[in-house]
């Protein structure tokens, strides 16, 4: 029981900690794209801001508005949490640190992640807000159409690594010797981010929040602490899915030309490395981009995505067999 | 939260709390007539209110911790104002900016314009001007930091019977 | 922004049948209170799921009453009200109310005056379609030109606070000429005392910055596929159409109809300049972001020519101490960063006008978004309003 | 602008030309087919505004017209071309008993708010329109601002801030200037 227990604290700290790492990341660094300084006085040149918001939306009221369903509407944003969290038990930090190293560690995370899409339709429907429910029903279309193109490019993964253990596929690529992303599924690693983007509902996929359509989307009526999770958690999960696309494509906790025997050693630093990177590639898109219309982020998922995703299976497929 | 005002707080923690509250500001963008012109030149990379910690991202009133009034406040308008600000989640701060939402300013006879966002609303810091220059507004924002920094977070909610909306 | 009103929310349904499935029709409340609708217009969009198939524009939130106030004011009293119509381009209203108050009094305003004001005028165009550019960009979701485009327009209003000791509400304009400065004698093309020293030089510097940042947006968002697919198409509007319902300026340009006002009246003094007037094919939402973005462009050309050439002599024409429009009407109109905005100016002698009929660009030019908006999608609908680029105190005054 | 004022003036009787605007006063019966003329025959096909002028020797705020006038509606609207510099005002009188006129929508589409906001303003009723109510006034408020009777009520209970400056105010016409 402890260690359960104490595994699920570290997963939750880590997961925690990835979160305020990138929240750092996304407002210094849109401040840097910007020209200017972004938050400076608040202590340590700003850095320290996270912990200012989360002092501070611990102390604001509690709004429930009269007209909501109200358990519904208290409970949905656990889900979007719960499901950040434990992604992230999957992900392998070296061979031994790893909450839980399951034989079906793929399907696990695939499944997982598709949970907040509950979270989030439940709260914009349970807000009795027409904004709300309209980021709802955007959300809840937009995560079902990006959870086949994300699955199809893990697919690709499985079938070159023949396993669906993260751990498994992870040592599969020290075999190989170069990051499944550099041999052979450049294709699925895109598609893999393109559609993290938008499970993330990141620009240019954050039509359900979209602040200048529908104000605050599905996160319009939530207030202090709940809206708090809701905030925190789209960093937790921006943070996981670049952890998890780091363990598929680029090597995980293993970085070439180092020796294998110290990968206890430097893998918790080179897997947080690679996801702060791409974790800044995400930045610097979300700074820059626009955002696309809702029909046109459903086009770009079905007419291309997938059958892009379904062509790098059948090529991997087929030179997986001939070679 | 409830927590707080049962309870009370120590002046350590209090002092803590009260300097998470000043340095995240969430602003909500609210902006009315000329005034709001100069919030965006504030939020531009000259002025740039993140510094202090002002936020300007919720464009709901429900993630808001602070409203500022830039600009005129008509007749027709007003009911809408206090609405916002009861939709606004406790502890809420309001900046009146300009002479509009001061007092009137140049449209102190018209016949639709309030004379003073005040008349509704509570206000914690005004700022002078037709429309403040940005140093104006920064000004005033460090003036209301320096007043949350001094709040006894009990008494400021035992004073407000707070009532969900 | 508005959050559901309760009492509204139990009436709203009116249920429709479609062939294929029974959906139900919901009346959205946009505003007045809204992130996108630059400050407080409220629209009332029925909408069917995304797609929004009726809207009426519900005004009001920002009436001020300039009208009725200008009965009760003096003629200079005025220019410090009218200032604050469009407080995009504050500097751009007073001239044509000036310019008609001249034009009673017959009064002919110095060469050197009308320079000054042509110029102020063209800065206050490129502040005014800075303001845009950051605008338009943030409401189809990009964040960040808004802080490039804020960051060069500072450039810009210091130039103008330099010279007026305004930043945006000038009131710079005297009935007769311009505001000269403190114990300014007569000014020499050397002696330069009414623009402030090194103006010349800052206002180069300035302009070529202008056209860098104009050069800028150009590739930063007109190069973007992503802003191409969000505005190419979307929010057609016919050169018909536009005229029948006094649609000017930008947008009318972008319609392919080449008018502008700088050229076709002689309110200042822009036949000694040569520049293009940038006109649109499609008339869509992309046409008129493009039109704007190449005009930033043309006024900081103008702006460029008229600091080389300046015209010495007087700032103010000799004027009564008490100013007393003589009996009579006028209308006098001019070019605006957002169209034509002009002054019916009906005087009775006294020193203040027994009526003033203020004609402004974007009531005009909002009255068509109920057309332009029918059947378009719920986030071309904010495509479509932020490309009108209205500022409601220009449409409700 | 010589050669279009002339074949105006050949078409209407009442023209005039002062301060470089143009002025045609036509009769209530003919303010929509002068305007239908306008628009085909004079290519005038941008419709700039419409409005109305109060007059009246009672005055609640603001200047009185010097001389007698007798208490009317002056209707005027702005017609202009986009492809030149032509620009017609058009004005019409109407009693203010019976304080109504045809609507131009059916001629300019554009016409519509421009005429709500007359209604609402001096009360004026257009004949026609789709769609008369108030355009800016809440709901519930009582009056027309625009008409001269109105009265500013804050002037009325406190006085100008201003009241010190040499300069007298429109209203006070007792007080006389120093030049």
């Amino acid at each position: 029981m402890t260690d359960v227990l104490i595994k699920v604290g570290f997963v939750a700290l880590a997961a925690l900690n990835g979160a305020v790492i990138f929240t750092i990341m996304d407002v210094k660094g849109a401040s840097w794209m910007q020209r200017r300084p972004g938050p400076l006085h608040v202590g340590l040149r700003g850095f320290i801001f996270p912990l200012a918001e989360i002092l501070k939306f611990v102390q604001k009221e509690d709004i429930i508005p009269t007209d909501v369903d109200r358990p519904v509407f208290k409970w949905a944003p656990a889900y979007v949490v719960i499901s950040a969290v434990a992604l992230f038990a999957v992900v392998p930090l070296s061979p031994t640190l790893v909450v839980a190293d399951l034989e079906l560690g793929v399907f696990f995370a695939l499944a997982i992640s598709s949970l907040s899409t509950i979270g989030v339709l439940t709260a914009g429907w349970s807000s009795a807000n027409k904004f709300s429910l309209m980021g709802g029903l955007r959300a809840a279309g937009q995560l079902i159409a990006y959870e086949l193109p994300l699955i199809l490019a893990v697919v690709g993964v499985v079938i070159q690594a023949e396993t669906m253990s993260l751990v498994g596929i992870v040592e599969k690529q020290i075999e190989w010797g170069v990051p499944f992303a550099f041999s052979g599924q450049i294709v699925a690693f895109l598609i893999f981010m393109v559609a993290a983007t938008a499970e993330m509902m990141r620009v240019p996929f954050d039509m359900p929040i979209g602040e200048s359509e529908l104000t605050m989307g599905f996160m319009t009526e939530y207030s202090g602490i709940r809206f708090l999770i809701f905030y925190i958690s789209e960093y937790m999960s921006m943070f996981v899915l670049c952890a998890i696309a780091s363990t598929l494509f680029l090597g995980g906790y293993h970085l070439p030309f180092l020796p294998v025997e110290w990968v206890n050693i430097y893998g918790p630093i080179s897997l947080i490395t690679k996801t702060v990177i791409l974790g800044f590639i995400l930045v610097a898109v979300r700074w820059s981009f626009p955002r696309f219309r809702e029909d046109q982020l459903q086009s770009l998922a079905w007419k291309f995505l997938i059958p892009a995703s379904l062509l790098n299976i059948l090529v991997t497929a087929i030179l997986k067999v001939v070679l | 939260m409830g927590v707080v005002d049962k309870f009370g707080l120590p002046k350590p923690i209090s002092s803590v709390f009260n300097w998470a509250r000043s340095y995240s500001l969430w602003y909500f963008q609210f902006g009315l007539a000329c005034c709001a012109i100069e919030v965006m030149a504030v939020s531009g990379p000259r002025h740039d209110f993140m510094r202090l910690g002002i936020i300007p991202l919720p464009a709901s009133p429900r993630q808001a911790d602070l409203m500022i009034v830039a600009g005129t406040v008509t007749d027709k308008m007003a009911p809408s104002v206090k609405r916002l600000y009861d939709q606004m989640p406790e502890p809420k701060y309001v900046i009146s900016m300009g002479s509009c939402s001061n007092s009137g300013g140049p449209y102190w006879d018209s016949y639709s314009v309030t004379k003073g966002v005040d008349q509704l609303i509570p206000v914690d810091v005004y700022v002078p001007g037709c429309p403040p220059r940005p140093e104006a507004l920064q000004e005033g924002i460090i003036l209301l930091q320096k007043k949350i920094k001094g709040e006894d977070m009990k008494s400021k909610w035992v004073e407000k019977q707070v009532e969900p909306l | 922004m508005n959050t559901i009103d309760p009492q509204n929310f139990q009436t709203i349904s009116e249920a429709s049948v479609s062939v294929e499935i029974e959906t139900e029709d919901m009346t959205l409340n946009i505003g007045p209170q809204h992130p996108s609708t630059h400050g407080v217009l409220r629209l009332v969009a029925k909408v069917d799921g995304e797609k929004v198939y009726n809207v009426e524009p519900v005004l009001g939130y920002m009436h001020r009453g300039y009208e009725k106030l200008a009965e009760v004011r003096t003629y200079p009293q005025i220019t410090t009200l009218v200032n604050r119509i469009d407080w995009v381009a504050g500097f751009s209203n007073e001239i044509p109310f000036i310019a008609g108050a001249e034009r009673l009094m017959e009064i002919e305003v110095p060469e050197r005056a009308k320079q000054i004001r042509l110029i102020l005028t063209e800065m206050a165009r490129i502040c005014s379609h800075f303001v845009f550019n950051g605008a338009y960009a943030l409401e189809v979701g990009a964040l960040t030109p808004i802080f490039y485009a804020m960051e060069d327009r500072e450039r810009v209003l210091d130039l103008i606070e330099s010279v007026t000791g305004g930043r945006f509400h000038p009131n710079f304009n005297r009935i007769g000429g311009v505001k000269p400065a403190a114990g300014s004698g007569p000014t020499t093309k050397k002696n330069i005392q009414d623009l402030p020293a090194g103006f010349y030089r800052d206002t180069k510097i300035a302009m070529d910055k202008v056209i860098e940042a104009a050069d800028k947006f150009q590739n930063l968002i007109g190069g973007n596929e992503v802003f191409h697919k969000r505005t190419k198409n979307i929010g057609v509007l016919s050169k018909e159409t536009a005229e029948a319902y006094g649609v000017s300026g930008p947008i009318l340009r972008a319609s392919g109809v080449k008018s502008d006002l700088r050229t076709q009246t002689d309110y200042l003094p822009y036949d000694k300049f040569d520049f293009e007037i940038p006109i649109g094919q499609n008339g869509d939402c992309y046409d008129r972001w493009d039109v704007r973005t190449r005009e930033m462009i043309e006024s900081a050309k103008i702006v460029l020519q008229a600091i080389e050439d300046m015209p010495s002599g007087p700032l103010q024409a000799k004027v009564p101490k008490v100013i007393k429009v003589p009996a009579g009407r006028t209308y006098v109109r001019a070019e605006n960063p957002k169209g034509e905005m002009g002054y019916y100016i009906v005087s009775e002698g006294g020193l203040g006008p027994y009526r003033l009929k203020v004609r402004t660009a974007s009531f005009s030019n909002v009255s068509i978004l109920p057309v332009m908006l029918e059947g378009a999608l719920l986030p071309d609908l904010i495509a479509i309003m932020g490309s009108l680029d209205f500022v409601l105190g220009d449409v409700d005054r | 602008m010589e050669e279009f004022l002339n074949q105006i003036k050949e078409d209407f009787k009442d023209v005039s030309n002062e301060f470089e605007t143009i002025l045609i006063k036509v009769d209530v019966k003919n303010w929509l087919s002068s305007h239908e003329a306008l628009r085909d025959k004079y290519d005038l096909k941008f419709f700039s505004w419409l409005s109305a002028i109060d007059w009246d020797n009672d005055v609640a705020v603001g200047d009185a017209p010097k001389e007698q006038v007798t208490p009317s509606f002056e209707i005027v609207s702005c017609l202009s071309s986009v492809d030149n510099s032509n620009l017609v005002t058009i004005s019409t009188t109407i009693s203010k008993d019976e304080s109504s006129i045809p609507s131009l929508t059916s001629i300019y589409v554009g016409a519509n708010w421009h005429e709500r906001e007359a209604f609402e303003m001096f009360g004026i009723e257009f004949l026609g329109h789709p769609n008369l109510i108030k355009l800016y006034l809440p709901d519930g408020y009582e009056g027309n601002p625009m008409l001269k009777s109105f009265e500013l009520i804050s002037r009325e209970v406190k006085p100008w801030p201003g009241d010190v400056d040499v300069e007298s105010m429109p209203g006070d016409s007792t007080e006389e200037n120093t030049e």
